[in-house]
């Protein structure tokens, strides 16, 4: 029996069970599997966490080092937002330099941090033009079964709170945490046939039709968008898919608050 | 629209709701299309978009290569947005960058929505867009164009999808920002719609804005997809009539003395 | 009817032409196929120029930005040639860092503008070992039906004449024109079987046996010399190709001045 | 080891024999080992070792693409042994440098020695190692992790290897190097072994070492390697033990309630 | 050639028609031929040239690998150039830049013209050359070298090719460009031919010549390229010659004994 | 006969042999093939020597460049060892960046030479955090006939020995030698079945069990071990590599102090 036929029935099941409002896992369309935060999980990294959304694990180290900041911003310090989808993850990960999957992956990242303005990039300038902080946040997901944004996100946001700039080590003072300035939080929706449901595991994943992905700040303010995968929504659907992403953002700032 | 570098700001909408190029909010940039323009080519398109200037070239029906990407069920599409070095102000360095993999990505996607990809197992749909000169918008730009070009080539199509961004300037909702209203810009948002069922098949946003602000900008880009999807059909039919003008000709005079 | 057999009958059919004097399109052997130069098509770029041969279709774009010089030249500009075959252009040409065509390509028109001196290079230094200009020639091939060395020649030559410095931007006095010297000019010859053609269309150049590409200056000098494909010349022969190019170049020479 | 830089090098062994961190001369740092934490890959181990921290993971025997890489006789072992970006103090630029070719290469080799390999021909064994924290190590905590994913995964082997170096600090031999000692020692040898045997199965070094002081050095590491032997296997029976506890919740609780 | 940096430029030729080196204006320089120099190659030889140091080594015909490269109808030729990096004053960085790759390719062609591909369909007859020491003229003491080690391997072969370049120094045409001549000279002309029938197969120029210099020059490497075919033809000799001592000499003395 | 066979055939020939304590090749165990080194073989390279072991031939070029020190180690000169497994020196080897074999190579060489403080680096400080000598030791593979390992550390060593820094070059004073500490010397021996062997040919390599690498310095110090290959030693088994190694390392030595 090959694989498109027991993707076929799986999809059929999915469907089925969606239309009725419930899961291959029994959650709710608009509930998250469980989700654990640890901070301060690598002592080599000026920041860190670790993040598991269900059985989808990633890690996140953020390192903080002086560098030159862009000609065209000379005042404000560097964010920089890369992602490896390891092998060791999943049997459909391959080694290399990051594929479309991976960049795509880093880029939605950093657009809900970048557009959210997670970090108070003005003030890691350290000499106009010369010297500024440079923030890597390094995305390596440890175990991939699905929605690897959210989680992805959500690490990269709490080791971002945890991370203290090294200045003592440049002789400039004493370290200081990062300068933060909100907590915009990323959601996850996809739809399947005609249900939409948050927090694809990976077999829900697999059969999608369409995703969409959305940056909610404190405010209830839309910060990034991304639609992904090969199909559409209707304007209707958009509506509702902001309405699941303002609701499920609010619980996962809080979480990632009292973690 | 992160916010950064804002010291030198200008205006973007004065005090009659106009822009600084004299538009008003709604109001697109003059938009000119032609299908045909490449000889090599099974279809192709050239769009002059504002200052945006972008040819897409479409190759296929044809074997999909190397093997082992071939799907037995259907026709994979595969897309390559780039951008020429002398395409923005500073050269761009040749090959793709992280940005361009993405839209790459999410435009291949795009048109899995109207393609009936089950008509060519195993074949690829190869889409190349090239942006020659680039001043914001590029991306929808690109989408028009490419369908077109699918269109050109007479390959089957449940219709041609058009798409547009509008965004938010100076605390307003307006349509198709250009270069400078990105840069200093609060909000951008790119769409693309099937026409006759108005599904959204690219949606993306980065920026600030509020729900209704969001469904406010949605609505504006959808309209304006309308607009471009006459201009887009124009284009074929001019295309068409060129055609048979040139049969006409063809007719009268040998081939030799036509140049 | 497999290709080879096709294209063995083309080849026949073309030798026969030749051996009469003519060709498929009905051209004179030392006949080019019509040039259209237009330049300043792009204006993200400091010069630029698209040039047709026939159906071939090259745009350049110049791009001139400040650099440091080579140390062993510490008072001279910078001249730098790049080739893309993008995909758009050929159902040949694959994605990816210039293969050994491109590579060619590249070197042939570089050598042709360095050996030429096209470009006065001395007088692009700014600050001596330290600041010099740097000029990027960027050669973009947008549909490829042979012949792309004159094309590509022609275009960079034709976008370099409207190339203009950007001191301004710089805070170093007013833009001014690129310093030229001269205008020699590449023509290409293939041989088929043993009748010599200038400006081989695609299919000539399939079959030709050899090729050899001149650069001729004003005085009738020759510049630089590239022999290519798996074939040879007598001298006789060599001969009668810089004859050849001698007379064409004057043309293409006329054909781009009065561009 | 080179001897460079040695103008800040700190007392590495007291009068009383002990190290910077208080362990004697054959001390090793503190480990723990945990098989099966990971859930997509077949076999799985993580490893505190000292400051080192490294999860491994086991896919296969899977086929082995691609096919030229087949052995028509025999399963291949392919390793891959990965550093994070933030797993050191200056954050290392993704994707393997020559030394994490190196390790992967000669750790590859290790596993060859204990698995089955002509049980499986045309299939792979991957082994997955990221150091997520280093501290001087990490090769032989990498091996030792390795070990227990591969039981983890069932396949079938030998017996498992444990890995520890040894080395010489201020003229005195020592066992497991941490990170200050390795930079200001005199020597470092990292042995791994088959412990029924006690074949020697990895061994490097570098330094200066005397003969009777190499061979008093591998025997202390050897007899490390008894002891890590042991916390292997009471990783894999903890990790049997928890499977047993679980399953006998699961009969006792429907799986939605779990969560 | 191109005229750049000539403040420095020395005198090239003497009142006495005597270059730097002492040579006439039509001498080659001291060109001593080795073939049959490497063990493991199919053939190989070894040419000092000047201060030139070239060895080229062939494999072949074998399967042409990956398949999709191999011809049905015939053999391909594949030729890879490559300078050592300490062939040249400044390291160069290992690995094909745009200069060898273009040499690779023109020297391949240049092989096409004398091999009886034919003859090994699918195969690939794959010709190596490196550059030890170089002091100009090294591609065509590459295809000198590689001449002789094809005709070493017994590769079926019309003829050997001999190459060797002519230039233009002080205003004269002269032999065989040393480096300083080339850096100051003002053109350069490598040639390789077929001596049976004077066929060109390899044409090459940078400079500038008028018309009846480039045949004066043409001619001359012509005549010289003869002389080169004489040592060519002799090293052969010398090879079998060799072998047919070590043979004799095998006979009287069993193997182990002669070491 | 598939080469299989053939290999197995070779295999129980050879392990017959060893058993008996000779060689195909009529050797002993511990003695090495026949040694050649000729030393300042290469002009453009400071220093430089080609070494054959029997008909492994390996040339090493070194080149001495002014660069800046690493930040950690500000006043010492830079060592950079590089490996090139050129495609003319083996059927096996294969162009493109060094793959695991070369770096290997390459990484074992660089250790003995860094471990063994060959080179006095500390004596390469020019100015301290600015400017120091780097060394690049560039291997060549010539012609690979087994143990390039050997090969490739003594041509490296021969080829120090004879280095000159060109410091006149830089208006630095006169040149002078490499400052070297000692001569540490790698020897290579291989297990088949029980037997030891020095120097592997390559068809003893080919079905060697296992590798071992050591350096061994003038006072039979052991400075660089490296195992290689998918075997295990015995305790008893090192120990007797150990003297093998310093056995032949004193006689590799007196080889190079007398060429």
């Amino acid at each position: 029996m090959g694989e498109d036929i027991v993707s076929e029935i799986m999809r059929e099941y999915l469907q089925q069970l969606a239309a009725k409002g419930t899961r291959v896992d029994g959650r709710k369309l608009d509930e998250y599997r469980q989700i654990e935060i640890k901070k301060n999980v690598i002592s080599s990294a000026e920041g860190s966490a670790q993040v598991s959304i269900g059985n989808t694990s990633v890690l996140v180290g953020v390192k903080v080092e002086l560098g030159e900041p862009f000609p065209d911003t000379p005042n404000v310090g560097v964010l920089t937002t890369n992602a490896e989808l390891i092998p060791l993850a999943s049997p459909t990960f391959e080694a290399g330099p990051p594929n479309e999957e991976g960049i795509e992956l880093a880029r939605v990242v950093d657009r809900g941090l970048r557009e959210g303005r997670v970090i108070d990039l003005e003030k890691l300038c350290v000499a106009p033009g010369e010297k500024v902080w440079i923030i890597f946040v390094d995305i390596h997901v440890l175990d991939y079964d699905g929605n690897l944004f959210d989680a992805a996100y959500l690490a990269s946001l709490a080791a971002l709170t945890c991370t203290r700039v090294p200045a003592s080590a440049q002789g400039m003072g004493e370290d200081f945490p990062l300068p933060l300035n909100g907590l915009p939080i990323e959601c996850t929706v996809v739809k399947i046939k005609n249900a939409m449901m948050v927090d694809p595991a990976l077999d829900e994943e697999k059969i999608a039709d369409v995703r969409l992905t959305m940056a909610i700040d404190e405010n209830g303010n839309i910060r990034a968008v991304q639609k992904g995968l090969a199909g559409s929504f209707s304007v209707e659907e958009v509506r509702k898919v902001i309405s699941m992403c303002q609701v499920c953002s609010s619980k996962l700032r809080e979480i990632l608050k009292s973690s | 629209m992160s916010g950064i570098g804002m010291e030198n700001k200008p205006k973007l909408v004065d005090e009659n709701g106009r822009r600084i190029d004299g538009r008003k909010l709604d109001e697109l940039r003059p938009i000119r299309i032609e299908a045909g323009v490449l000889k090599r080519a099974d279809g192709s398109a050239y769009v002059e978009w504002g200052e945006n200037k972008v040819l897409a070239a479409v190759y296929g029906p044809r074997e999909a290569k190397p093997k082992h990407i071939q799907n037995p069920a259907r026709a994979i599409v595969q897309c390559r947005y780039n951008m020429a070095p002398f395409s923005v102000s500073e050269r761009k360095r040749p090959g793709p960058d992280r940005r361009s993999v993405e839209i790459s990505k999410i435009t291949g996607e795009v048109f899995e929505n109207v393609l009936f990809l089950e008509m060519f197992p195993r074949a690829s749909v190869d889409i190349f867009i090239e942006v020659l000169q680039a001043n914001a918008g590029t991306r929808c730009a690109g989408i028009t164009a490419a369908s077109v070009a699918l269109a050109d080539a007479g390959i089957p199509m449940a219709d041609l999808v058009p798409a547009c961004a509008a965004g938010k300037i100076d605390g307003q909702i307006a349509l198709d920002l250009k270069k400078e209203e990105d840069n200093y810009g609060e909000a951008d948002l790119p769409v693309a719609i099937i026409p006759r069922t108005k599904e959204i098949v690219l949606l993306q946003m980065d920026g600030n804005m509020s729900q209704s602000e969001f469904e406010t900008a949605l609505n504006m880009a959808i309209d304006a997809c309308m607009k471009i999807y006459e201009l887009q059909k124009e284009a074929l039919k001019n295309k068409y009539k060129g055609e048979q003008e040139v049969e006409r000709e063809e007719v009268q005079t040998p081939k030799q003395e036509q140049r």
